[in-house]
């Protein structure tokens, strides 16, 4: 471990230190960032959830964006995996289905960054096979 | 000066800044009691652990209650040392000391002079509202000090005393709590510790938890034994003291009138430990010219400073302490030794008495002296030299117990041979006393030149630790002085060190000496008394006729009729001794 | 008290650590916690190598050693019962628990039976109030103890 | 660096170690690797997370899943199901006792809603064995901003302006005390932290140095740069290994990084801090006796003044505080005075931790804001009297504390309040009790503690405690007189008032605040010879109804002194002679056929 000579070296060191520990800060504050959650059930990680998951965990923190990237289990869509869901603070939740690498990069561009809504929204008045059987 | 100014009871107070309540409150003829607390003014030794709480006071704006002992005045402090609160505390708080305190007055060595018992009288305490359980400890008899710790009040001043002005450590507080007592490492024996049994903790204890070994009922079966010759040697410090426990005035000389005493108690022969002490003198200072002159000479295996070795608690000191060091103190016997070899061979002989039928009994202000005539060395086939040794106090127990009436004894005089004494054996009771009286012979043994005045002024004096050159006709000699034990470790540290330029030593174990021995009757605290008692030993001492050793008529004629010369080769089979190593040592098993 | 002979290799692995230490008296308490290691338990000898070592008196390492209970004077057993008995542990029942331990064994608190297995002890909160009441056994802890099952506790080291 | 997907959080408090913690860390990296995911999934072992109670605790970021209760095997399913293949695992999840259902967050567990950590805010969050992770949260950079951009006085007055109290008790201005070392001139000064943790039942500051150890270690360098010392010294429990182990491993990261030891960021400010063993004695929890030990002396108290801040340690100006105190400062000098005096009351500004212990649903570690009362502590975060049981009182400060009852819940709790209702704030522990709690025996209990914990030193806690407890003692045996509770009442007021330090001047709260709360149980224990809450066993019977005994045998084969007679399907009946009254037998009764009487 090198020592710290000065405060800037320990501020600089912080700053390469935070993203280890960014993602259980935000955690603890979810909703004051991006929520972005992956379906990860068997059919979403065949279509290719995982490398979208990867990729949208590595861009965000790329572009310092505060967001937390989580995985959740099957929302339902299986016709539209990989699918997943983007919460910006303040808005309602939105559901992209056909997330490849490709669109995950658009979502990330012009839906969180410039907060226009893109193609492949799924409605929110589809409901999941669970609420169905809830009802 | 800083000023301070107060109310204690309503009554305005100014005193210096960092003045104690408890002082305050005397100077304003306030009485705070208190137990634990224990201040040696000219001595510089304070105990203060404020643990008792007795002395609690009431200091208005305070949430609790504030030990005088501990408390500094602060200005416009408003104090109240008799208030409802404080009565009460106070009297709950001794309830409960008493409450883990034997009821044992009637027989209990400190009754009469117990400063618990006077407490709880001057408080008036009638019964005890507690009742529980008492602390138990074993009883712990050694040769010269009983510990009955059941007594023990957790005051502190014996551990004090032991550690910070004695520094011999053999006593701590030990376990915590209701348990807590002080006393020596695994609650061994003081036999099998470093106890010097110099007495200290002794002199100091308010209560009964430490005392003497009472030999007085001893001393009573050898006088009723009409097969038995009882004699009897009185120390020097012992006549300046003894009034006390009479009613008398510290400082009274009260030689004659104890002489009469020791008579009417029915010994056989009255003689003076001084007679020793001038003996201790030829032979010390002979040893001690011997020595210096050899130095001067250029022998580099003679060792010099000499050390006095007249004090027994001093030599259990150095035995167990300092066991480097045995070849330097003085091979001379003490007085009391002294003189119980020379009484049961050359005056045995001459009374006609066999050894076996002669005893010889030691009045003593001192607790070691108990345990040195009980040193194997100082024994023959098993019969000790000297047979018992009481303390002042015993002896004025004695005294009043024969239903004598000290105060109206006419004065008689000490019997011979053995009762003959100079003033140089005398003043052995003083701190620098010893060391004045070897001068005082060596000076003109060595100078052959008359002393024009036998004072040595600058030997005197009540510091811990003090130094004089005399000069002996041209030839400076530098002496050192200590008492109390932590002073003289300072010095033998040095000696250890080599960085010691004295030639001659004098250590007493005691603070100021034999006058403040731990046989003595209790000063309380005071230690004006000591110095009554030290000034009325230099009184004795002028009014003697004879002021040097050397010229003692009984002592120049035993050295004629029997011993031969000083340190001559009967002198050393029986007036001189020899040191052991007392370290004790850890034995470590091989892997 | 039985006297009894240190082993040379302790003894100087004792003596390096005041050295260590370098011989000071404030340093007493964390010599004696070295010592206790080293030896398991903290007999006279033991106290007279490091008040020699350090120059203290021996009076005062042993008023020193008698004054914090985490010194001991007497081996502990090959498998140490301890007893939690914190606040916790004692509102949950832990002094039942303490005298079926006490009760099975035939010791009291602070001794260890005769043929030098368990030796009982209670102490103030191991901090697993959750678990309470806690036993431990040399490094095992056992939580929510009911004294039904000290029987069962003991059996697992007979 | 690897760039970790979720990081597995899990307590390694010494609680959940003692349920097998570690076994859990070691089963989940297994699984980790085995399902190859060690690029992906970071475990990492915190400090405690509070929840006791539900240990051992392991939490799933970044979705922020609790679960409780964890063994080692369940570590491949949390594996397989949550991270795989993103499904939370339900039986492990908390169940609210209220609704029964689970919940899975714990921001929304009534456990830690009320709860706000400024001292604890990394404990349960970063890995205390990683100074990495103390650097990410702004670790040391209150230290690097007090030596670059304050004077002493200024440091000094922000805390003087939290209004930040001593959090080991007393609640002396922790901003006065500085103030005065900072006063005395002497080239040489200490700065203390009391780890002495000696409260039975109270474990605050030895999870904050399980946790956070660092937090402790940097507010000391700021207490060194503000009164002018470069020595700390931690007395810390030898009872405390792991704490310990922690406090060893940041000391030395610390100066491997340069924020302890020689002229720190650059500022020729030096500070090092060493590590004292305490020994098990309570009283060295007093500051003159904490020094005593250091020392190499017995822990015996000494009369105040002198106080430490003018001759302490080694008689240099020594400044003590507690590591609860101690956590709070890098928050107070990053966050600002205001902040941390916008939390709490009047006079107790920021939050307090306590130990929240007893016959309560949620035992654990909580820290909540001054001013909170005792019925959302007990009620809303503790969930309540375990097992549907009835209140009855709450014992706060340890044996320096007193034991509230049902009418002090509503007042806000801070130092003030606490010390008029008879009790104290002490370090924090906070012990429910419920109607099967005999009072007399808790005070008891107390005064058994203070008996062998006090030093001995002065008479009034020597003896007075002694015989406090046998008054007491015999009090529970029935043999007491209505005589012995005046003698009992004064005898407490008397050693509070003469006794020398801390611990006596406080022992005998517990009983005085129990007579004064629970006056009527105290009556019926000395005129009726009753205890009302069957605990006191002289006064008791253990009986078995014959009408109700249906014969199972069950509480003779519990009975561990076989004092239970009976044939199978006959009544059984108890040998009172030989029953020691444990009350197993009452405990496997499934048909209440045994009562107390």
């Amino acid at each position: 471990m090198a020592k710290v000579k000065t405060l800037d070296d320990l501020k600089k060191m912080r700053a390469d230190l935070q993203s280890k520990i960014t993602l259980r800060e935000n955690s603890d504050r979810p909703e004051k960032m991006v929520q972005i959650k992956v379906s990860m059930a068997t059919c979403g990680i065949a279509s290719g959830a995982k490398e979208t998951m990867n990729y949208l965990i590595e861009e965000l923190d790329n572009r310092a964006i505060d967001a937390v990237v989580t995985q959740t289990g099957c929302m339902g869509y299986c016709h539209s995996e990989p699918t997943i869901e983007v919460h910006l603070p303040g808005n309602d939740p939105v559901v992209y289905g056909n997330v490849d690498v490709k669109k995950a990069g658009e979502v990330i561009t012009k839906h969180i960054v410039g907060g226009e809504l893109l193609d492949g929204i799924i409605p929110t008045n589809y409901t999941t096979p669970d609420e169905d059987n809830q009802k | 000066m800083d000023i301070v100014k107060l109310n204690i009871d309503n009554k305005p107070v100014v005193v210096e800044k960092g003045t104690t309540l408890l002082d305050a409150a005397k100077s304003v003829g306030v009485d705070v009691p208190t137990l634990c607390h224990m201040k040696l003014h000219d001595l510089n030794v304070e105990n203060n652990p404020g643990g008792c709480r007795v002395c609690v006071v009431e200091v208005e704006g305070r949430r609790n209650l504030a030990p005088a002992c501990k408390t500094e005045c602060t200005e416009g402090m408003a104090v109240n040392t008799h208030s409802l609160r404080v009565v009460n505390a106070r009297r709950t708080v001794m309830e409960l000391i008493l409450s883990d305190h034997p009821a044992e007055c009637l027989t209990c060595v400190k009754n009469g002079k117990c400063d618990l018992q006077t407490m709880a009288q001057d408080l008036g305490i009638r019964e005890i509202p507690f009742e529980g359980e008492q602390s138990c400890y074993k009883e712990d008899k050694s040769p010269a000090i009983i510990r009955d710790v059941d007594k023990c009040i957790m005051c502190r001043r014996c551990e004090m005393m032991c550690n910070e002005v004695q520094t011999v450590g053999c006593l701590s507080a030990i376990n915590r709590g209701f348990e807590s007592v002080v006393a020596p490492a695994f609650e061994m024996d003081l036999e099998k510790s470093t106890c010097t049994y110099c007495g200290q903790c002794v002199a100091v204890c308010p209560t009964g938890a430490l005392s003497e070994v009472d030999n007085s009922r001893k001393v009573l079966n050898a006088l009723v034994d009409t097969t038995k010759t009882v004699i009897v040697q009185t120390a020097p410090a012992v006549r300046v003291a003894l009034g006390e426990e009479f009613g008398m005035e510290p400082g009274n000389i009260v030689t004659g009138k104890m002489a009469s005493a020791l008579r009417k108690l029915g010994f056989d022969k009255v003689f003076d430990t001084d007679f020793a002490a001038d003996l201790t003198i030829m032979e010390e200072g002979t040893e001690l010219l011997g020595r210096l002159q050899k130095h001067l000479a250029g022998d580099k295996d003679v060792k010099l400073p000499i050390l006095t070795s007249c004090c027994p608690g001093w030599v259990n000191f150095f035995e167990s302490n300092f066991p480097d060091m045995l070849d330097i103190p003085s091979t001379a016997k003490s007085p009391q030794q002294m003189f119980g070899a020379i009484a049961k061979t050359y005056l045995a002989d001459k009374m006609g008495v066999k050894r076996e039928d002669l005893v010889v009994v030691s009045v003593m202000p001192c607790l070691a002296k108990k345990y040195e005539s009980g040193r194997d060395e100082f024994k023959v086939d098993g019969n000790p030299d000297v047979d018992l040794s009481i303390t002042t106090r015993e002896l004025a127990q004695m005294i009043k117990g024969a239903n004598i009436n000290f105060g109206d004894l006419n004065d008689e005089e000490f019997d011979n041979p053995m009762g003959e004494s100079t003033g140089a054996g005398v003043i052995f009771a003083n701190t620098g006393g010893v060391i004045e009286a070897a001068a005082r012979t060596a000076y003109e043994v060595h100078t052959k030149k008359k002393l024009e005045k036998v004072e040595f002024e600058a030997l005197r004096g009540f510091d811990g630790i003090r130094s004089a050159t005399v000069d002996f006709d041209g030839l400076p000699i530098k002496i050192g002085i200590a008492h109390g034990l932590g002073n003289a470790r300072k010095l033998l540290e040095d000696v250890q060190a080599g960085k010691s330029e004295f030639h001659a030593i004098e250590i007493m174990a005691c603070p100021g000496g034999c006058i403040g021995g731990g046989g003595q009757p209790y000063h309380h605290g005071d230690t004006g008394i000591l110095k009554k008692r030290a000034a009325a030993i230099y009184r004795e001492d002028e009014g003697k006729e004879i002021r040097k050793s050397h010229e003692n008529p009984f002592i120049v004629k035993l050295y004629d009729e029997f011993l031969g010369e000083p340190c001559g080769e009967l002198s050393h089979k029986l007036l001189h001794t020899h040191y052991f190593d007392k370290k004790k040592k850890v034995e470590i098993k091989n892997d | 008290m039985a006297e009894i002979k240190l082993a040379d290799s302790k003894v100087q692995e004792l003596k390096d650590v005041c050295k260590k230490f370098e011989y000071d008296k404030g340093e007493l308490i964390n010599v004696l916690h070295a010592a206790q290691v080293i030896f398991g338990y903290l007999p006279a000898e033991v106290q007279e190598i490091v008040a020699d070592e350090l120059k203290v008196n021996i009076a005062h390492v042993y008023g020193v050693v008698t004054f914090y209970s985490f010194f001991t004077m007497t081996p502990k057993g090959e498998h140490p019962v301890s007893v939690c008995m914190g606040t916790a542990c004692y509102v949950r029942g832990a002094e039942k628990v303490l005298d079926e331990f006490k009760r099975l064994l035939d010791v009291k608190v602070g001794e260890t039976t005769p043929d030098g297995k368990f030796s009982v002890s209670s102490l103030r909160c191991v901090g697993a109030c959750g678990l309470a009441p806690v036993v431990t056994v040399g490094e095992k802890v056992y939580g929510r103890v009911a004294p039904e099952d000290v029987k069962d506790i003991l059996s697992e080291y007979n | 660096m690897a760039h970790y997907k979720n990081h597995i959080l899990v307590c390694g408090g010494t609680g959940c170690r003692a349920s097998q913690g570690e076994e859990i860390v070691e089963n989940l990296k297994q699984a980790v690797a085995d399902n190859s995911l060690e690029n992906d999934i970071q475990v990492v072992r915190t400090g405690c997370f509070g929840f006791c109670e539900k240990g051992p605790i392991v939490k799933m970021i970044p979705d922020n899943t609790f679960y409780v209760s964890v063994t080692p095997e369940d570590a491949g399913e949390i594996i397989s199901e949550h991270c795989v293949k993103g499904r939370k695992v339900e039986r492990m999840l908390f169940t609210d006792p209220e609704t029964k259902e689970h919940v899975s967050d714990s921001k929304d567990m009534g456990f830690y809603k009320k709860q706000i950590r400024i001292a604890l805010r990394n404990c349960g969050f970063i890995n205390p064995e990683n100074i990495d992770e103390y650097v990410a949260r702004d670790g040391y950079g209150a230290l690097g901003k007090v030596l670059t951009e304050m004077t002493p006085e200024e440091a000094i007055k922000i805390i003087k302006d939290s209004g930040l109290r001593g959090r080991g008790g007393g609640g002396f201005p922790t901003g006065l005390k500085w103030e005065i070392t900072n006063q005395v001139e002497n080239d040489e000064k200490y700065v203390v932290c009391n780890a002495d943790e000696g409260d039975p039942g109270a474990f605050m500051d030895r999870s904050i140095l399980e946790g956070d150890p660092h937090s402790v270690l940097e507010a000391m360098a700021i207490c060194g740069y503000c009164i002018g010392g470069s020595n700390g010294l931690i007395y810390i429990r030898a009872e405390y290994p792991l704490a310990i182990d922690r406090l060893k491993i940041a000391i030395e990261q610390a100066r491997e990084l340069g924020v302890l030891g020689k002229d720190i960021f650059g500022t020729g400010f030096d500070f090092d801090v060493e590590l004292r063993y305490g020994a098990g004695a309570f009283v060295c929890g007093e500051e003159t006796s904490l020094i005593h030990s250091m020392e190499g002396l017995r822990g015996e108290p000494t009369v105040k003044p002198p106080f430490p801040s003018v001759s302490g340690y080694k008689g240099k100006p020594t400044n003590v505080n507690n590591v609860e105190t101690f956590a709070n400062i890098p928050v107070i000098i990053n966050e600002g005075a205001e902040y941390f005096a916008s939390i709490g009351t009047e006079k107790s500004k920021g939050t307090k931790v306590f130990a929240l212990a007893g016959k309560i649903n949620n035992v654990g570690l909580i820290e909540v804001p001054m001013g909170i009362t005792l019925r959302e502590v007990i009620f809303d975060i503790g969930g309540g009297i375990k097992d549907g049981k009835k209140f009855k009182s709450v014992q706060t400060g340890g044996p320096s504390g007193g034991c509230l009852t049902e009418k002090h819940l509503d007042i806000p709790i801070d130092y003030d309040n606490l010390l008029a209702c008879g009790s104290m704030m002490g370090s924090g522990g906070m012990i429910v009790m419920d109607e099967d709690d005999c009072m007399v025996s808790v005070a008891k209990f107390y005064l058994d503690f203070t008996v062998e914990e006090s030093c001995g030193k002065c008479a009034p806690c020597r003896v007075g405690n002694k015989r406090l407890y046998e008054i007491l003692d015999k009090i529970t045996q029935g043999k007491a007189t209505e005589e012995d509770l005046g003698i009992l009442r004064n005898l407490g007021n008397v050693i509070k008032d003469t006794s020398l330090c801390g611990l006596g001047q406080t022992s005998p709260n517990p009983v005085l605040s129990t007579m004064d709360n629970f006056k009527d149980e105290y009556m019926a224990h000395v005129k009726d010879g009753k205890c009302p809450a069957g605990q006191c066993k002289d006064l008791m019977e253990y009986v078995i109804s014959e009408e109700t005994c249906v014969g199972c045998t069950l509480c003779s084969r519990v009975c561990p002194v076989d004092a239970i007679a009976g044939d199978k399907k006959q009544p059984h009946v108890i040998d009172t002679v030989a029953c020691i009254k444990c009350g197993a037998c009452m405990d496997k009764c499934k048909f209440n056929a045994i009562s107390i009487q």
